[in-house]
């Protein structure tokens, strides 16, 4: 992210820090769509008779939250180590 | 909290923003799966009956299903997932 | 959308309107482009024997534009039967 | 219409920047679209004629349905729309 | 891209030199991953029983990039002769 | 070059937030694609041991195309191409 040097404008570094806080936050929100739409795409029957969600289907959710959960840790891992941290 | 009141006011706007553009966003996803999946004859320009019941049924199981995902992703989020 | 209060600075509020404009025409455009998408895949032939729209074609788009946007209606209601409205 | 001056300028200058970005976007959607159409022999760095082709006809049916749907979104807009 | 007259308030051109050098931006960064998503669908073998490209795969990505780029040549001649260029 | 003290250091932050943006939107699409290509027994919460292995092939190999495709576009982007 480089460049939070001292002597700058006082504004630049606080709009830098709003921006720092949005990128996160869409980093957070796009994590969530990937996750619900792939999930959704794993777990869920199209056919749709129903419009609840069968047990088979609750619990197939739960687990692939959880694992993509893991899968989120492991790809962050290997990135994190080639590259410096956030 | 050290914020003065001008900046979380700020913070808060930008957050609803960002909401409010993400739930337009999954609504237009929303509507975008469940056309391609319940919607296939092209011979009229009105729904047939039976698209519209699977269209409202793939969009009443999405909500149900995201707000799941919201639940289990905020147990994870705080640490309080439990083994297998 | 919350927080109009009235004792804020006068930027702020400025500044929200013109994000709630930006944010409603981002919806506006995407909602069109994947209108857009959608329909090519269930209309249009991809072997691209010519590049005109044949007749078929044609009305087939018409018919799929009509349909995505009842789509969009039901779907709609239906979230904001739930939520309030925007 | 009782906006300012200024207000209506940035306002304009927005809508400008937002056109760009999404014609930008549907470019790039449309070379994406038609690459994966169009293009399956890697034997070599060049496209075939008939890859060449394939593209252009690709993207002048894709501007072209771009153009109706356009239309036909535009009247939807207005309530214009008429019965099947 | 419009107005961009001579007597306005002096912060809006700047904004408007802001907001166009990002959009280029983004443009090439959707262009650069739009090109590598899709290279990796045509050439890379999805059974991942290595880490390594192999000789094969290497060939094919060279290809892709470079077709990928002269479709993007064509496509953009196309619409410019259409429309009024950037 | 004429540009004030104060435009730089703007641009210079712009670029390290689109840069940022961007790899964050990599990074999530790496983990979609793993996910999708290793990830399809959903009988328990934690990750087979040959998931595991896939996930991580997977995500080196995307990271190794990723950088081949950087060197190959950026050739292009100044015109060394050479033919076939």
């Amino acid at each position: 992210m480089a460049a939070s040097s001292s002597n700058l404008p006082e504004g630049v570094d606080k709009e830098q820090a709003f921006g720092m806080a949005a990128t996160e936050m869409e980093y957070r929100v796009e994590l969530f769509n990937r996750l619900t739409q792939t999930c959704f795409n794993k777990c869920v029957d199209k056919r749709y008779k129903e419009s609840e969600l069968n047990m088979g289907e609750n619990s197939c959710i739960d687990r692939c939250v959880s694992k993509y959960w893991l899968v989120n840790g492991i790809v962050g891992q290997m990135l994190s180590a080639g590259r410096p941290p956030m | 909290d050290g914020l003065p009141e001008e900046d979380k006011v700020r913070m808060a706007t930008m957050i609803d923003q960002l909401q409010m553009r993400d739930s337009l966003r999954m609504y237009n996803s929303v509507v975008e799966r469940c056309f391609n999946d319940c919607v296939d004859n092209f011979s009229r320009k009105s729904l047939q009956k039976q698209e519209e019941t699977c269209v409202m049924r793939c969009a009443e199981k999405f909500l149900k299903h995201s707000m799941r995902v919201g639940m289990r992703f905020a147990e994870l989020n705080q640490g309080a997932a439990t083994q297998d």
